[in-house]
């Protein structure tokens, strides 16, 4: 199998599931482990590529042209293949879950969930491994469609008035700002390839950059930059393996992924950093940190708080683009999969308090961690990675973004990203600390000695929810000893134009 | 024989249905109607499908009617543009009469449906001289011939409301001041000039030099036509005329007729007064732009708060022109090209849509959006249909409304007009909440109580499939259309003496 | 000085049992007296060896112990005067702060209800 | 033993198997040999640096064996052993974990060789005691494990950023002596300092350790500070700021001690208190001072750690530590009482009790480098120091009115532990040698001397004179239940006030914008709405002379347009 051919098979494999989990739709058993099996190989393939691609490969596949210059085309270079191996890998561990989740919480029909769900990667997979920026933003607008239908699955209307504020966002930032972009690049250059070094230095002068960067910056409506991020709240009322896969991994990423990407292979960030078109960038980014953490704070609704922590997080690696310089690019990328491994592990084990306890609200939870202590633990690691500290894998990309902006002399964002560990700790280690050690409502006037009594036995959630949840929890510590190989992979990517042969 | 009926193509491509229109009246009954019609399109297709071929691979074609060489006699003249513009009409005509069968079985007596497809014919019939010829009083006399085959098609939805009457007649009034208007600016180049043939006309023209007599034709023939393509605030006629029409009548109509009329303007403004630049792009600037803008905006609002879904599409449509209007304001390469793909691709994509209303007027007996809540659960093909037709209208990538606005907007920033550009993407978030209201409706809201609904008939879902499906091709592949759009761009700017902005 | 257990030895462990009387106001007086005699003893204690000091006042003699008496009465003194403004009830910051529970928790018979903070 | 880069594996190894161990006896068994185990991966290893390799171009070193860390390896080893024989009782997981990796941690951190390892055992003490603190189980433990750990991981941000532009200056991420010299070094100072419980950084201290379980208390009392103790005198030895703020650390905590009820609180100021004497002699910087700091750090661990074992032995059976619930329990806790006042002689530093042998160092470092007021200081703290710890803690726990408590001797396992304690603080104050033979650098000091045991016990003595004189007088100030303001009142008061007061001016702010927003929006929607509704102007259905009128509008605008 060539390369090139991997990458088809990588994008066919959950085309094809979306057929054969509709065909199979009658028979929930078969059609949950045809999307089990379709994740596990499209995993599989993706880590063929991965190893070519470590091996210096760049397979480039051209599938049509669409319009005379403009081409849908697939190559993969490291950023891509980064993010691809995200989605995919924790696609597989979503789907264990979704069956865990679907089933515990009797949700309606699953087909259509396991339908989108499966386009959904396939839209995430076709945008990593975009060649060129037109390709991007069509499969940008794929990934839109298709995880509409799984924001508004309840079809309350809550979750119509949720899935609307979706679209709603979404749609506008990426055709009023975005296709905008996207075209005045193409009128400057002439080209939409994706280019070590960016294709827009000596094409555009320089006072425009900042504007075309803002269109972009607020084109990318899935980056949640403020103050175009209500969408990712508005779309809490999905249900929660596609909170924990899509609006923790797949769209929000394709999101900060299209925006690194942007920066590096669009503008270049050697040409963002000399014209300091980004500054204004970095501050928004830094903005978005600190409001949406305070936001978080007085969130009682646990995915919501989720959700807002989600909008901070992605910040930091805007903030690693906007900062221009290759260690923000290695900080953003490697916060790419630390962040995905620790805001799945926590979506998930909002479900799996959902479905084991009927909990929503975080002032519900006192005392609730010894009844499901595997999952406030999973909670705690999970959380302690998004915080930034050792020996969680968060900490290390919170290590190169600090670098950056050492490197860019930005003594304030320094303090910003700290400012932001302390809120970190503030709305999301409370939560199982709460679930652990708080005495439950009522009881603690009197009985002191009653919150210590020992547990009643546990109550935790399905089997099919405990697992992902455990193994991601472990990934999160996994990542922390493994970040060696991830920063080699990353100083890979090209952020200096080749030079000419 | 295959020469001689390969060299008389162009005649062909109007004698046909014009011929076959009288047979078809004779038929009697329906079915045979039908089915004679049906192949008459085909063939009329076929026809400009070959004609199309000749023209895009090269040299126009100019066919003298009778071997009466111009301009004393009529000149049919095909290059590539209205060889596109052809291809569309007869295209969406061929597609349309299978869909018809049962559409207009359910909405018109089985004794009047011979005479229905007789008009549909001579509609046919007319939609086609008009773009194949080269005269242009002839073209005058080719858009009464469409237009009043299209009042007696709009009127013969009186079966199913009343107030189809009412739309005709209106439609009928407006119509007949368009033409009066076109037919008088003809008759003041005809004063200046001393000719009809378009080609004689423009060298004749050219030579004259600007006068009064000119721009006042210009500006009678800008609105005549202005008025059949219902342009902003010349539509009034449109909502109406769609929404009471036969389904399959709305669904060709709106395919071809106003962009028979855009194809008017265009081989006016350039192969015909291609003269004064300065004149025509103050027209084009000071009244047309503005006039497409507001018509991107106004009517879209307008749909966004329409209930039933036939009035709904045909406000969308209104705006649809506005776009087309837009991309001939602009005046360069680009902005034609994105008026002439779009001609294409609006035809591909209203049509298909009106083809889906009117599925759901046969089956769910209503086309008011309330009535058509969950939907998508009994009919889920037709509103899949719907959904796909609904983001080609919005524009989002993978859809032929995709490369429109690409065009547009490409245009605009060409020419450094931004705020045109954000105004272009603002109207297609417009488009944004009136497609998703029925969407919203067919798939989120349960279905009312005791409404039962079958999936449509695979005779009227086939073609509505047929036209999404070309929508959705030529989105991810419309090198084709590009060409033939950017060519045909080319002939006018060739033909015309406009000092070219470039 | 309570006296409330005075003579109660039984049940007290041996060790307890020897310290016992030792909050007598006359056995109090005894040690206060004691210790008194002790440090007058030391004071003078400075006069009879060689003071090897760092600075000129440590030669005075006594002064470590007269500056220990002065200072600790001003420590006692500077920290009433302290209290008079930093004093606030128990549950002044909230309701259920960690200084409020042990009440809570001792309660009349500490062993007996509400049980103890956990160990 | 095989050399395995760092002793803090063996306890984080053993913090994962710990849960799974049954039964209980097996598991205490194993939990006291973790610091055995430990002590002996570096026990007899020579000095040099263990564990090294390269992670993304930076050099880490995990062990660095040299005499300053060997001595807090040490000491902590120790510590740990103590408190964890202590809490022999405790059947709690949580705790039992969290105590090893806290213990782990503070030994990771004290031998880590360069900055990001130091980093990385830094949060982890931040992490792992703060469940000391939660699985007390109240709400107001809660509370204050949050204040707690959000001012630990705030000096772990904070010297992550010292870190980072520390590395972006010099290239290196080496942990060495470094001065005050650009914001990098600042930033690590200030995240040391925190740690450390500088003068205003110090509420967390006397917040914590009253909050936590007995033993967890305990526990906390060795590592936290003492690390930041022993990461100043690794990194900022001879600063001459640490001078005057340790001299104030010794001060102000005596007067807050004087009149604090809980007498964990009391301790926690004491061990504030004490912690500046180690501070003053890092700044001085002399051999002689650090030695003194070290030597200081390490009885003060044992006999804090003694006086929070009493206190706790105290309140285990009680349950409760505040002065005026407590008094008169010699009667039922003789032993307690007595492992109480050898460590309150200790921290007094009678002669012959640790304290003496530690503190002298100080004092006597600050007088050579003639530093006649901080010498001052530190004697007068000396008296202080009596004051709450020497005097108070017992007197009135064990002594005072007789508050009725009639309960048990401390458990076996309790009494063990204070007793082995309790041997140390007498046995270090006895045989000095044995401490000073493993300072970091040669000692040629003789604590006995007659005029220092003399000046010692007149100071001493005296002082206890005093207390006696105001006693008998009624004018020692009673013990109420009260709490007592200190600088946490700016963040637990003035913070959240200013903060709501923020919130309510941008909420009303917010509100007030938005309605007027939201107003205009709505009557532009109605207005979009009236024009363009179904029943507005422009989808009504037109009469047709209106829109011939419309013709001739357009008609007549181009028509002008085309004579211009």
């Amino acid at each position: 199998m060539t390369d090139a051919n991997a990458l088809l098979l990588a994008l066919a494999i959950p085309t094809i599931a979306t057929f054969l989990i509709a065909a199979s739709g009658s028979r929930p058993n078969i059609r949950d482990g045809i999307s089990v099996v379709a994740s596990i190989a499209t995993f599989a393939v993706v880590l063929r590529l991965l190893e070519s691609i470590m091996a210096g490969a760049r397979p480039s596949v051209t599938l049509v042209e669409v319009m005379p210059g403009l081409v849908i085309n697939f190559s993969i270079e490291p950023l891509g293949m980064l993010f691809a191996t995200v989605a995919s890998g924790l696609w597989i561990v979503t789907a264990i879950y979704s069956i865990g989740y679907m089933r515990g919480a009797h949700e309606k029909k699953q087909t259509r969930f396991y339908i989108c769900f499966a386009l959904a990667i396939a839209a995430a997979l076709a945008i990593a491994f975009s060649g060129n920026l037109f390709t991007l933003f069509i499969f940008y607008e794929v990934l839109t469609l298709s995880t509409y239908p799984l924001v508004a699955h309840k079809e309350t209307p809550e979750a119509r008035a949720g899935a609307r504020v979706y679209l709603g966002i979404l749609m506008t930032t990426s055709i009023l700002f975005l296709l905008v972009a996207v075209i005045w690049t193409w009128n400057l250059t002439g080209t939409m390839e994706f280019r070590a070094g960016g294709i827009l230095e000596g094409n555009i002068d320089p006072a425009f950059v900042p504007f075309l960067l803002a269109l972009f910056a607020f084109g990318i409506g899935k980056a949640a930059l403020m103050p175009f991020h209500r969408w990712l709240p508005a779309a809490m009322v999905a249900p929660t393996p596609v909170s924990a896969l899509l609006h923790a991994v797949a769209v929000v990423k394709a999101g900060v992924f299209t925006m690194l990407k942007v920066g590096t292979y669009i503008f270049g960030i050697g040409f963002l950093g000399r014209t300091g078109a980004s500054e204004w960038l970095v501050w928004l980014a830094a903005a978005t940190i600190l409001i949406a953490s305070i936001i978080a704070l007085t969130k009682d609704d646990l995915k919501a708080r989720l959700a807002y922590s989600t909008v901070s997080q992605l910040s930091y690696i805007t903030l690693g683009m906007a900062l221009a310089n290759q260690m923000g690019i290695v900080g953003g990328a490697m916060h790419i999969v630390m962040h995905a491994m620790g805001k799945i592990t926590l979506f998930m084990c909002a479900g799996a308090i959902y479905v084991a306890a009927h909990k929503t609200k975080v002032s519900e939870l006192d005392g609730l961690g010894r009844k499901m202590p595997l999952t406030f633990i999973a909670f705690t690691i999970a959380s302690l990675s998004i915080i930034g500290l050792p020996p969680f894998g968060g900490a290390w990309s919170k290590w190169y973004l600090l670098l950056s902006a050492a490197d860019a002399g930005q003594l304030v964002i320094i303090g910003v990203l700290m400012l932001s560990s302390l809120l970190n700790v503030a709305y999301l280690l409370s939560i199982p600390a709460r679930a652990f050690f708080a005495p439950p409502r009522g009881q603690m006037a009197h009985s002191l000695g009653a919150a210590a009594s020992p547990s009643k036995g546990w109550e935790e959630a399905p089997l099919f929810c405990l697992v992902p949840i455990c193994l991601t929890a472990l990934g999160c510590i996994a990542l922390f000893f493994a970040v060696g190989g991830i920063y080699e992979y990353l100083l890979s990517i090209p952020i200096l134009p080749e030079t000419a042969p | 024989m295959l020469e001689i009926i390969e060299a008389n193509l162009p005649a062909l491509q109007v004698v046909v249905p014009l011929v076959a229109a009288p047979v078809c009246a004779m038929l009697g009954r329906g079915g045979r109607a039908w089915a004679f019609a049906t192949g008459i399109s085909f063939l009329t297709f076929a026809i400009s499908v070959s004609l199309f071929a000749t023209a895009y691979g090269g040299s126009p074609i100019s066919y003298e009617m009778g071997s009466w060489a111009p301009p004393i006699g009529i000149e049919y003249r095909i290059d590539v543009l209205n060889a596109f513009v052809l291809m569309i009409v007869s295209g969406i005509a061929a597609f349309v009469m299978p869909y018809a069968r049962l559409s207009v079985a359910s909405e018109i007596p089985a004794e009047r449906q011979a005479f229905f497809y007789t008009a549909f014919l001579l509609c046919l019939t007319g939609l086609l001289g008009v773009t194949i010829t080269g005269d242009a009083f002839n073209v005058f006399v080719f858009l009464e011939i469409s237009s009043l085959s299209t009042y007696a098609l709009v009127a013969s939805g009186a079966w199913r409301n009343k107030r189809a009457l009412t739309a005709a007649y209106n439609y009928l009034i407006m119509g007949t001041v368009g033409a009066t208007f076109f037919v008088i600016g003809i008759g003041m180049l005809y004063m200046i000039t001393g000719t009809l043939n378009m080609a004689d006309l423009a060298v004749r023209i050219a030579e004259h030099g600007d006068s009064r007599t000119l721009r006042m034709g210009f500006v009678f023939i800008f609105i005549g036509i202005g008025l059949k393509l219902a342009m902003f605030p010349l539509h009034l006629w449109l909502p109406n005329a769609y929404s009471f029409a036969p389904s399959a009548v709305t669904s060709f109509i709106a395919a071809t007729a106003t962009k028979v009329a855009v194809y008017v303007l265009l081989r006016f403004m350039f192969t015909v007064f291609g003269f004064d630049y300065a004149f025509q792009a103050s027209t084009l600037e000071n009244v047309l732009l503005p006039v497409a803008i507001v018509a991107m905006f106004a009517a879209s609002l307008v749909a966004i708060f329409q209930d039933d879904l036939k009035r709904m599409l045909a406000y969308s449509s209104i705006a649809q022109i506005g776009y087309m209007l837009l991309g001939l304001a602009f005046l360069t390469h680009t902005g034609l090209v994105a008026t002439i793909v779009h001609l294409f691709n609006h035809a591909v994509t209203k049509g298909a849509l009106f083809m889906v209303a009117g599925c759901f007027v046969l089956s769910a007996g209503t086309s008011s959006i309330s009535g058509l809540r969950g939907v998508g659960r009994d009919m889920p093909w037709t509103t899949a249909a719907f959904v796909a037709g609904g983001l080609s209208l919005i524009g989002l990538p993978l859809t032929v409304g995709f490369i429109s606005k690409w065009y547009l907007v490409q245009a605009s920033l060409e020419l450094g007009w931004w705020p045109v550009a954000l105004l272009i993407m603002g109207s297609s978030l417009l488009a944004i909440i009136y497609v998703w209201r029925v969407v919203e409706a067919a798939y989120l809201k349960p279905a009312p109580e005791g409404v039962t609904r079958r999936e449509a008939p695979l005779s009227m879902l086939v073609p509505a499939w047929i036209l999404v499906g070309l929508s959705i091709w030529f989105g991810i592949d419309a090198t084709l259309t590009t060409t033939a759009a950017s060519r045909a761009a080319d002939t006018l700017i060739g033909s015309s003496q406009i000092l070219w902005q470039e | 000085m309570t006296d409330q257990s005075n003579g109660k030895t039984e049940g007290m462990p041996p060790l307890a049992r020897l310290l016992s009387g030792i909050d007598k106001p006359r056995n109090v007086a005894r040690l206060f007296y004691l210790l008194l005699a002790v440090c007058v003893a030391l004071g003078l204690a400075d006069f009879f060896y060689s003071k090897h000091g760092y600075f000129a006042v440590e030669e005075f003699p006594a002064i470590y112990g007269l500056f220990g008496f002065v200072v600790y009465a001003a420590v006692i003194f500077l920290a009433k005067g302290l209290r008079l403004i930093i004093k606030r009830p128990e549950n002044y910051y909230e309701p259920f702060a960690i200084d409020t529970e042990d009440e809570r928790a001792a309660g009349s018979a500490p062993e007996a209800t509400g049980g103890k903070p956990n160990a | 033993m095989p050399e395995i880069g760092t002793p803090a594996l063996v306890y984080m190894v053993a913090a994962l198997i710990v849960p799974f161990v049954r039964p209980a006896t097996l598991r205490q068994i194993l939990l006291l040999a973790v610091p055995v185990l430990g002590l002996l991966t570096f026990w007899q290893l020579p000095y040099g640096t263990y564990g090294t390799f390269n992670l993304m171009n930076m050099h880490i070193g995990l062990m660095r064996l040299d005499a300053l860390s060997y001595v807090f390896g040490l000491i902590f080893s120790l510590a740990a052993f103590l408190a964890l024989l202590y809490a022999w009782h405790v059947r709690d997981t949580v705790q039992q974990v969290a105590t090893l990796l806290y213990a782990g941690a503070g030994l990771g951190a004290v031998f880590a060789a360069d900055l990001v390892t130091l980093f990385v055992f830094w949060e982890g003490t931040a992490i792992a005691s703060v469940f000391l603190i939660w699985a007390r189980r109240t709400e107001g433990a809660y509370a204050t494990g949050m204040r707690y750990l959000i001012v630990q991981v705030g000096s772990g941000v904070i010297l992550l950023a010292g870190i980072v532009l520390f590395y972006r200056e010099t290239g290196s991420i080496a942990f060495s002596k470094m001065g005050l010299e650009s914001p990098a070094t600042w930033a690590i100072f200030l995240a040391f300092g925190i740690k450390c419980a500088f003068p205003l950084l110090h509420n967390w201290l006397q917040d914590a350790y009253p909050a936590a379980t007995i033993t967890g208390t305990v526990t906390l009392s060795a590592f936290t500070t003492k690390l930041a103790v022993y990461a100043l005198a690794r990194g900022y030895p001879g600063t001459e700021l640490l001078i005057y703020i340790g001299a104030t650390m010794t001060l102000f905590p005596v007067f807050f001690a004087a009149v604090e009820n809980n007498l964990r609180r009391v301790l926690a100021y004491s061990l504030n208190n004490q912690l500046g004497f180690m501070v003053v002699g890092v700044g001085i910087g002399t051999p002689l001072a650090l030695n003194g700091t070290v030597a200081h750090a390490f009885c003060h661990i044992l006999y804090k750690a003694l006086l929070f074992m009493s206190v706790g032995a105290v309140m285990y059976r009680t349950g409760t530590s505040k002065a005026s619930e407590l008094g008169g329990l010699y009667k039922s806790m003789p032993l307690t009482m007595i492992f109480c006042v050898v460590g309150a002689m200790s921290i007094s530093a009678f002669p012959l009790f640790s304290g003496f042998i530690s503190k002298s160092l100080i004092l006597s470092a600050s007088a050579d480098t003639g530093h006649f007021f901080v010498w001052l200081a530190l004697v007068v703290a000396s008296v202080g120091v009596l004051e709450h710890s020497g005097i108070k803690i017992p007197y009135f726990t064990f002594f005072a009115h007789d508050a009725g408590h009639r309960v048990k001797e401390a458990p076996f396992h309790m009494l063990l532990a204070m007793g082995i304690t309790a041997a140390l603080c007498i046995g270090l104050g006895v045989f000095p040698s044995l401490l000073y033979g493993i300072l970091p650098y040669a000692v040629d000091y003789t604590p006995y001397t007659v005029t220092h045991v003399v000046t010692q016990l007149q100071l001493l003595l005296f002082a206890g004179l005093a207390f006696a004189v105001l006693i008998r007088t009624g004018l020692y100030p009673a013990e109420i239940r009260s709490v007592n303001l200190d600088f946490d009142w700016t963040y637990r008061r003035l913070l959240p006030a200013a903060l709501s007061g923020v919130a309510y001016l941008v909420q009303g702010t917010w509100r007030f914008a938005s309605r007027i927003v939201m107003g205009r929006v709505d009557s532009l929607i109605a207005g979009v709405y009236r024009a363009h509704g179904p029943q507005g102007p422009l989808a009504r259905t037109w009469p047709t002379g209106s829109m011939v009128l419309w013709i001739a509008v357009l008609l007549g605008m181009t028509l002008v347009l085309a004579y211009i």
